[in-house]
């Protein structure tokens, strides 16, 4: 089965589904004429994004590290990585950034087969990932009069947003970036808009963690890694702020609360989850390129993933946290500063204790990444502090975001289903 | 008799167990693996349904008493005159197959050179199989294709300077056969080689000539019972791809941590290096799986490093460890990359540093590797259990006793002779329990 | 006039070349191959020497440069030492014209060399630590499949369906091609699988060596392989390289001959110095 | 002293794994502490003023037996984090108080966290320096981040750091600044007298050894190199780039000179050329360093050129002020800053015409033979073809 017919499958269970996908087309379509239409276009990074402050200058959104994983599920990613491996780029590196280049040397057409627009602004939200840096620098190469904005968000090194830092965040945002905007786009900054914009990020971020929490249910109406990357995808991307992305939470909240009520489980793309026989908590991004055979690996044991971290990488909510229309600069800075690779080891280990305890889950599985420093580095001390601290056994495979080179079914396979085994050993023994 | 039976495919092994419905190991098989898992499969449950044989026999003698102190030498006799039977089967075979892909026409050039030579190398193989086969004898392998196979070079190689046909057509005709001959099974001459065998014994030992009769009486006693396949339980590597059930396979990581749990009630770690994978084990006191790593995609540091090593080196996998052992001094190897290794090799080899020297280096180089996934699986645990093929080389469990030694200091270290099978023998346990209808838990 | 020796040193085989040079006037004197297998490569290179010195008719002390090339560092008399892709650059413009580019693929590596008309290298690249993409691990899956190496090419060109290996490792490739075995796949196109994947990575090499005209020559000993030469135009026309590429029956010699070419350069010009004793 | 007797002590230090150098140091006096850091950069002016030791942690090198780090790290990251953290929990770093951690990668940064979770009652901080080089900005940000620095060393020291103790660290090491800079000139004068596998030596000396004996040191070299009487090969110059962060084994350096290249400057241990410029000793100390830290720093992977047109700019400086005639990139495998930094620089030095060539490393590579085969093509094609 294809790709997009996986996709079809998901969606035609639930409304919210096709709205997401007419959702992320309509922005590929946006993107393609902006050039056109003269409506200017800010490329950015998915953590620490501030799509509102983009959205009060009208700027179109281009996320390269969507474009990367809807080419990674598309199967185009491997051509792409191999296209930048060409011109020297390192077999060791990120293929984030190799995808992206590719894609601009294999004709810059997006996912969706339409062309992709030259941006106005590289917007680097340097958020949580060294890499970032360096990505912009090389798209930089490529558009050499394209403006550079740097935000540097500093990153929690103790755990917590010192003063220095939220103030340093608001200044480069007050002083530096809102000029550049202005300058770019030739609209002026109006702090009214982007309270507006706000009003909407939070009801919409309401929904979202409504719908992350109801994992807490058993059985768990969502799977939250694999159902939960579609779930976060609006808002991770071009569409916090907008009415289009408050209407799909509203909506995909209601279908889950229908769930809840009837007691279902997830929907997978052969159905309905029959039995939840394992509860897991994940950490690490997943697979793009093998993304389905990689589910089915998962639901085809009973396995449902109750929560996961890679859901919070683009904002962490359910700790409380939301936008704040009276404060609208200090809460753009407090979200990128709250970002999940923003925080330090101990604290992605709390959380991840937290999740284990709260979500009631047999253990945790951590999916490392090849691809990025910034999540695996320490993982695999993070496991063994929380197998100490839960007493739940933890479990490690390997794959990578967009590199289909490095995806081995048989040895993913392989390890979870030991994994699993070895979940239900111990639990026969403790009935 | 009601067999159970428990089959690790392994990468470069497989191995079988047979347990009798008391939890009592009767018989072990071991092959190499190869392309045909099915085949690798079958003859591993074959050889081990064999040993099973043998150990009913052995038990059958014990009832001779007229065979008295004899019993040992007969014994030892009768089973070493089976595997010659055996080998000189197989050999046939691979005669016929050779001289058979001799005939090809892109051989013809070397003309009647090369059967003379063909032949001439299987009369010497022929000849001096009985051999490798006397008491007391050290075989590079226990392995058809690699005994056979070391014969066959070293004989060939003489003889192609003699002749004028080139070694690499002797060579190449030997490596189309063995692939032929190695994936057939020969399970119904087991019998007459078994009675052939004792032809042999009782001709070999002729004080034995009073008791014959009774002897044979046994024989055929032994040879009557029916070996019941009741369950079988696959796991391994390969076990994916075996055509087994899902009832019928478990995943390796419980069957090693079951089976050294059998061998040694006390092991709480156990680490597994076998040709392509490390693994390291936590189990608790039932033998319970608490954690588990293994090494990533990268094959370096594992057995089949050794393999590439004994390659490079034209000794026997079995001569590793002891060469290793005659260092004097130390050399650190950081490299474990399997394919480099051989590089690696000659490039201190040409800087002058001594042979054995540089394969303890190697062999520490794999330990190290082992010792840092079982840090990650949590360290080590008293007591500690030593398994799969590595554990048979001596170099390696020395740097092990060492590395344990300076991280984790006075552990128990277990180590079986039989270790290369735990992963066969928790497949076993595994499927008696499954007829006992116990799921998992221990009984021991 | 001047008589120089080249010899290369490899991981599986030693090759010595034997030249007389009279300014543009090249005589190749002699040639000497021999596989290594396991065999001390020292005595290897004082036999084809040697060999090699009595089939010419000269002595030792006829030579005026003795160049080594690969491992050769350590050969005890020689008179200087080049680089391998130095060597093989040169080697290539020797051996056929209008080169513009060498791929040498030997027993462990693989070596991109972008190249001037006069045999400069200008960039080259080289396979990173894995090994999958080598002669060696061919061989050593050859060996596995029964099939001895001059029957390589051939069978690889009989292919209807190719399965590429996965190749991270040549130790899991070695599983993967059992694994091939086990679904029947038959031996022609596992070989073309193997050539295509090392071929897949042999282009990128080019690539990124920045080759974009002219012509390609192979080298080293899987230029021998007619499947390898097939694989690399396939995977060229593929991934758009659009350049012929060659390989020559000399191929095999093509470090051998540029060590001995450069040999004869170096011994002119120290000649011309006045310095052949500090030569190296 | 001979530059032979120099050069052993240096290699003394460097190849003892359980800093022994530092303990003598702390036991001469009650009390004394010792800051580990990552040299690429920290301000050791600050903890120079603390009366503390700074101790520059680089790995462990190629003779280091990692076992427990590795069982931290997948093997797709690179090598330094594991051994650093072998040194730790094997305990040979207990002799350091704290460990700072400048920002240098996501690796790094995670390595600060981790420090965090196994060694709960050391001094740990991730020490980070800004991206955007606006006084008002990200000067501001910078001068408050030194500040904390200080309030937490003052804390473990227990003593205040007065401006007078951080206008005097900052004279010494102007002085050993001075000193290398110096060095740095000698060896582009006569490559064959100051070699590079010694300097790197001698740089790594400055890790472990108090500044101030570090510096005469340095002078004694310098003195005694110059009255040796060493052979001039027929080598090419180039400048070698890469190896800020991770220790290139001595192997490695010794290959590539063996391979007919001088090496005439390098990336080694940059917190000992991280400033450019004198610091000012007048006025306000942090502000002085802050200044220094954003106008006059040295380029590297870890940090951000905020315009297209300088991307590059300094390597290509490099290779003019030491009249270099290729560079040489070795970055440590996995190293994705130095990695994706490397194409860009490759960029600028083709528009200059710059020859290069490129190679990974880590600190334990024991093979060498590709590695003088690359940097030996590049230095043979160099010289006969150049000229
Ligand atoms: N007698 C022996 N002496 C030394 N090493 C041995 C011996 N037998 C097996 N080995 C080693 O064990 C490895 C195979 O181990 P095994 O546990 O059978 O692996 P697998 O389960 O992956 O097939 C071989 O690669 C070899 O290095
Ligand atoms: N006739 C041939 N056909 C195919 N491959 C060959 C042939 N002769 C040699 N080879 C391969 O070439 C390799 C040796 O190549 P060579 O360039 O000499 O390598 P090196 O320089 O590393 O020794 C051997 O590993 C072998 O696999
Ligand atoms: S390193 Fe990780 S966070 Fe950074 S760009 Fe790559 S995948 Fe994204
Ligand atoms: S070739 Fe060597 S380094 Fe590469 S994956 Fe295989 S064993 Fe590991
Ligand atoms: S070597 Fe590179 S990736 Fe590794 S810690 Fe240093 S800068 Fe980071």
């Amino acid at each position: 089965m294809s790709v997009k017919e996986q996709a079809s499958t998901v969606a035609e269970k639930e409304d919210s589904m096709w709205k997401q996908k007419e959702m992320i087309n309509e922005n590929y379509e946006l993107l393609s004429t902006a050039n056109e239409r003269g409506q200017k276009v800010a490329s950015t990074f998915v953590p620490g994004n501030i799509n509102e402050l983009l959205m009060c200058f009208d700027f179109a959104r281009n996320f390269p590290e969507t474009n990367a994983l809807q080419n990674a599920m598309r199967k185009k990613s491997g051509g792409m990585i191999m296209e930048a491996e060409k011109i020297g780029h390192s077999e060791d590196v990120c293929t984030y950034v190799k995808a992206d280049l590719g894609m601009m040397m294999k004709g810059n057409k997006g996912p969706t087969g339409l062309p992709m627009p030259d941006p106005d602004l590289l917007m680097l939200s340097y958020t949580g990932c060294f890499t970032f840096m360096k990505w912009f620098e090389l798209v930089r190469e490529q558009y050499p009069k394209c403006e550079t904005a740097m935000l540097h968000v500093p990153y929690q090194a103790d755990g917590n947003i010192t003063k220095n830092m939220r103030d340093y965040v608001v200044k480069q945002l007050k002083e530096d970036i809102i000029p550049t905007m202005e300058r770019v786009s030739g609209v002026k900054f109006d702090i009214d808009r982007l309270r507006e914009y706000m009003i909407q990020s939070q009801k919409a971020e309401d929904d979202l963690v409504y719908v992350l929490q109801s994992a807490k249910n058993k059985p768990s109406p969502i799977d939250a890694y694999f159902g939960g990357v579609y779930y976060i995808g609006p808002i991770f991307t071009a569409f916090r702020g907008t009415t289009a992305a408050t209407d799909y939470y509203a909506t995909l909240r209601k279908e889950i609360e229908a769930r809840v009520a009837a007691g279902l489980g997830p929907i997978t793309p052969e159905g309905v989850m029959k039995e939840e026989k394992y509860r897991i908590v994940v950490e690490g991004p997943p697979n793009w390129t093998h993304f389905r055979e990689f589910w089915k690996m998962f639901y085809d044991e009973g396995a449902v993933v109750v929560a996961s971290t890679y859901t919070k990488v683009g904002g962490v909510y359910d700790n409380g946290f939301r936008h704040d229309p009276q404060n609208p600069l200090e809460s753009l800075a407090d979200y990128c500063l709250g970002c999940y690779t923003n925080l330090n080891l101990p604290a992605r280990t709390d959380m991840l204790e937290k999740y284990v305890e709260d979500y009631q889950a047999d253990g945790l599985l951590i999916n490392s990444i090849k691809s990025c420093n910034s999540f695996s580095a320490g993982q695999l001390l993070m496991l063994r502090e929380i197998e100490q601290r839960t007493g739940k056994p933890a479990a490690f495979i390997e794959t990578d975001l967009v590199d289909p080179r490095y995806f081995s079914p048989a040895n993913v396979k392989n390890r979870l289903e030991s994994y699993f085994q070895m979940i239900s050993q111990k639990r026969d023994r403790a009935a | 008799m009601e067999c159970y039976i428990g089959i690790d495919l392994g990468s470069t092994t497989t191995k079988a167990v047979v347990m009798d419905e008391d939890y009592n190991v009767m018989g072990q098989g071991i092959t190499n693996s190869r392309s045909n898992y099915d085949i690798a499969a079958g003859v591993a449950k074959h050889e081990a349904l064999i040993d099973t044989r043998f150990m009913l026999f052995r038990n059958a003698m014990k009832n001779v008493t007229a065979l008295g102190d004899k019993y040992e030498a007969f014994m030892d006799e009768l089973e070493r005159n089976f595997r010659l039977e055996q080998y000189l089967e197989q050999l046939i075979d691979l005669d016929e197959t050779c001289t058979k892909a001799s005939e090809n026409t892109r051989y013809s050039e070397w003309g009647s050179d090369l059967s003379d030579a063909l032949s001439g190398v299987f009369k010497r193989v022929t000849t001096e199989a009985p051999e490798l086969f006397a008491p007391g004898a050290q075989r590079k392998s226990d392995f058809f294709r690699d005994i056979a196979g070391s014969q066959y070079s070293t004989i060939s190689e003489e003889v192609a300077k003699q002749a004028e046909t080139p070694f690499d057509v002797l060579l190449n005709i030997y490596d189309r056969s063995i692939i032929e001959v190695e994936n057939r099974i020969y399970t119904e001459t087991t019998n007459q080689n078994l009675m052939r065998a004792l032809d042999r014994t009782l001709v070999n030992l002729p004080d034995l000539a009073p008791v014959a009769s009774e002897v044979r009486t046994e024989v055929e006693k032994v040879l009557g019972i029916d070996l019941e396949e009741t369950y079988v339980i696959g796991t391994g590597y390969g076990r994916a791809r075996l055509p087994f059930s899902k009832d019928h396979i478990r995943s390796e990581i419980l069957c090693h941590g079951l089976g050294a749990h059998i061998m040694y009630n006390d092991t709480r770690t156990v680490l597994d290096i076998g040709g392509q994978d490390t693994k390291a084990i936590q189990v608790d006191k039932d033998g319970i799986v608490e954690s588990f790593q293994m090494n990533d995609r990268c094959a370096a540091g594992c057995g089949r490093y050794l393999g590439y090593i004994a390659d490079e080196m034209n000794v026997g996998l079995h001569e590793l460890g002891p060469i290793a052992m005659k260092s004097t001094r130390k050399v650190r190897i950081n490299s474990t990359c399997t394919v480099f290794a051989g590089a690696e090799l000659r490039d201190r080899l040409s800087l002058g540093e001594n042979r054995s020297d540089i394969l303890a280096g190697l062999h520490r180089a794999i330990i190290l590797r082992a010792m840092s996934i079982l840090s990650r699986s949590g360290g080590v645990h008293d007591q500690f259990t030593f398994t799969g093929g590595v554990a048979n080389n001596e170099a390696a469990v020395t740097a092990l006793r060492e590395l344990i030694k300076e991280n984790y200091g006075d552990v128990t270290i277990n180590i079986d002779p039989d270790s290369i099978y735990t992963g066969a023998l928790g497949g076993a346990t595994f499927a008696r329990r499954a007829v006992e209808g116990i799921p998992t838990e221990a009984v021991a | 006039m001047t008589i120089t020796a080249g010899i290369d040193v490899g991981t599986g085989a030693v090759k010595t070349t034997l030249f007389k040079v009279e300014g543009d006037n090249i005589e190749w004197l002699s040639k000497r191959i021999s596989r290594i297998r396991r065999r001390d490569p020292m005595a290897l290179v004082n036999e084809n020497y040697e060999a090699m010195l009595e089939e010419a008719g000269i002595t030792k002390d006829d030579v005026d440069y003795v160049a080594t090339t690969g491992d050769g560092e350590n050969v005890p008399f020689r008179t200087g030492h080049f680089y391998s892709m130095t060597t093989h650059a040169r080697g290539a413009v020797y051996l056929a014209d209008d080169i513009t580019a060498v791929l040498d693929v030997g027993a462990l590596h693989g070596r991109a060399i972008s190249i001037d008309p006069l045999g400069k290298v200008l960039s080259y690249r080289m396979t990173s630590q894995c090994a999958s993409g080598s002669g060696q691990f061919l061989e050593n899956i050859a060996r596995y499949l029964g099939v001895s190496i001059d029957e390589v090419g051939d069978l690889s060109q009989e292919a209807d369906d190719p399965e590429l290996v996965s190749g991270i490792c040549a130790v899991l490739a070695e599983t993967d091609v059992i694994n091939m075995v086990s679904r029947s796949i038959s031996t022609p196109n596992i070989l073309k699988g193997i050539h295509l994947s090392m071929a897949g990575r042999l282009v990128k090499l080019l690539r990124a060596s920045k080759v974009k005209e002219g012509k390609v020559l192979l080298t080293g000993g899987l230029a021998m392989d007619t499947g390898m030469v097939a694989a690399m135009r396939e995977e060229m026309a593929k991934q758009n390289l659009d350049v012929p590429c060659e390989s020559s029956p000399d191929s095999i010699f093509a470090g051998a001959v540029g060590a001995a070419l450069w040999g004869a350069f170096r011994f002119e010009k120290l000649q011309g110095l006045g310095q052949l004793a500090e030569a190296s | 002293m001979s530059v032979q007797k120099i050069v052993d002590r240096c290699q003394a230090l460097y190849d003892d794994l359980d800093f022994t150098v530092v303990k003598e140091w702390k036991a001469k006096e009650e009390g004394r502490k010792a800051i580990g850091y990552m040299p690429v950069y920290v301000p050791r002016e600050i903890i120079h003023a603390a009366g503390m030791l700074p101790v520059g942690v680089i790995g462990g090198g190629d003779q280091l037996e990692v076992i427990h780090g590795d069982a931290y790290y997948q093997s797709y990251i690179c090598r330094i984090p594991r051994s650093t953290i072998e040194l730790g929990v094997t305990g040979r770093l207990d002799c350091v108080d704290g460990m700072l951690f400048p920002s240098i990668c996501d690796v790094i940064r995670n390595l600060s966290g981790m420090w965090k979770l196994l060694f709960k009652d050391k001094y740990v901080r991730y020490f980070d320096a800004p991206q955007t080089y606006d006084d008002k900005i990200g000067g501001k940000f910078y001068v408050q981040e030194l500040r904390e620095l200080i309030e937490g060393l003052e804390e473990l020291g227990g003593k205040k750091i007065t401006e007078e103790a951080i206008h005097n660290s900052i004279a010494v090491y102007n002085e050993n600044r001075a000193v290398i800079e110096d060095l740095y000139a000698y060896r582009s004068k006569c490559p064959w007298k100051a070699l590079t596998s010694e300097i790197y030596l001698l740089l790594f000396a400055g890790m472990v050894l108090p500044v101030e004996e570090h510096t005469q040191l340095l002078r004694d070299y310098l003195e005694a190199v110059d009255k040796e009487d060493r052979p001039m090969r027929d080598n090419c110059r180039v400048v070698l780039n890469g190896t800020f962060c991770e220790r290139p084994p001595l192997g490695l350096i010794k290959s590539i000179e063996m391979a007919g290249c001088y090496i005439v400057d390098d990336d080694f241990m940059l917190v000992t050329r991280w400033l450019l410029e004198d610091v000012p000793t007048t006025g306000d100390p942090v502000q002085n360093l802050a200044d220094a830290f954003l106008h006059h720093s040295a380029e590297t992977a870890a940090k951000y050129v905020d315009s297209y047109e300088a991307k590059g700019q300094f390597i290509v400086e490099s290779v003019k002020k030491y009249a270099a005639e290729g560079v040489v990139f070795a970055a440590p495998s996995f190293c994705d800053p130095a990695l994706l930094d490397q194409p860009m620089l490759h960029t600028a030095l083709n528009d200059n015409n710059i020859p290069f060539t490129a190679f990974q490393y880590a600190e334990n590579s024991g093979q060498m033979q590709p590695i003088r085969e690359q940097a030996g093509t590049f230095a043979d094609s160099i010289k006969l073809w150049s000229a």
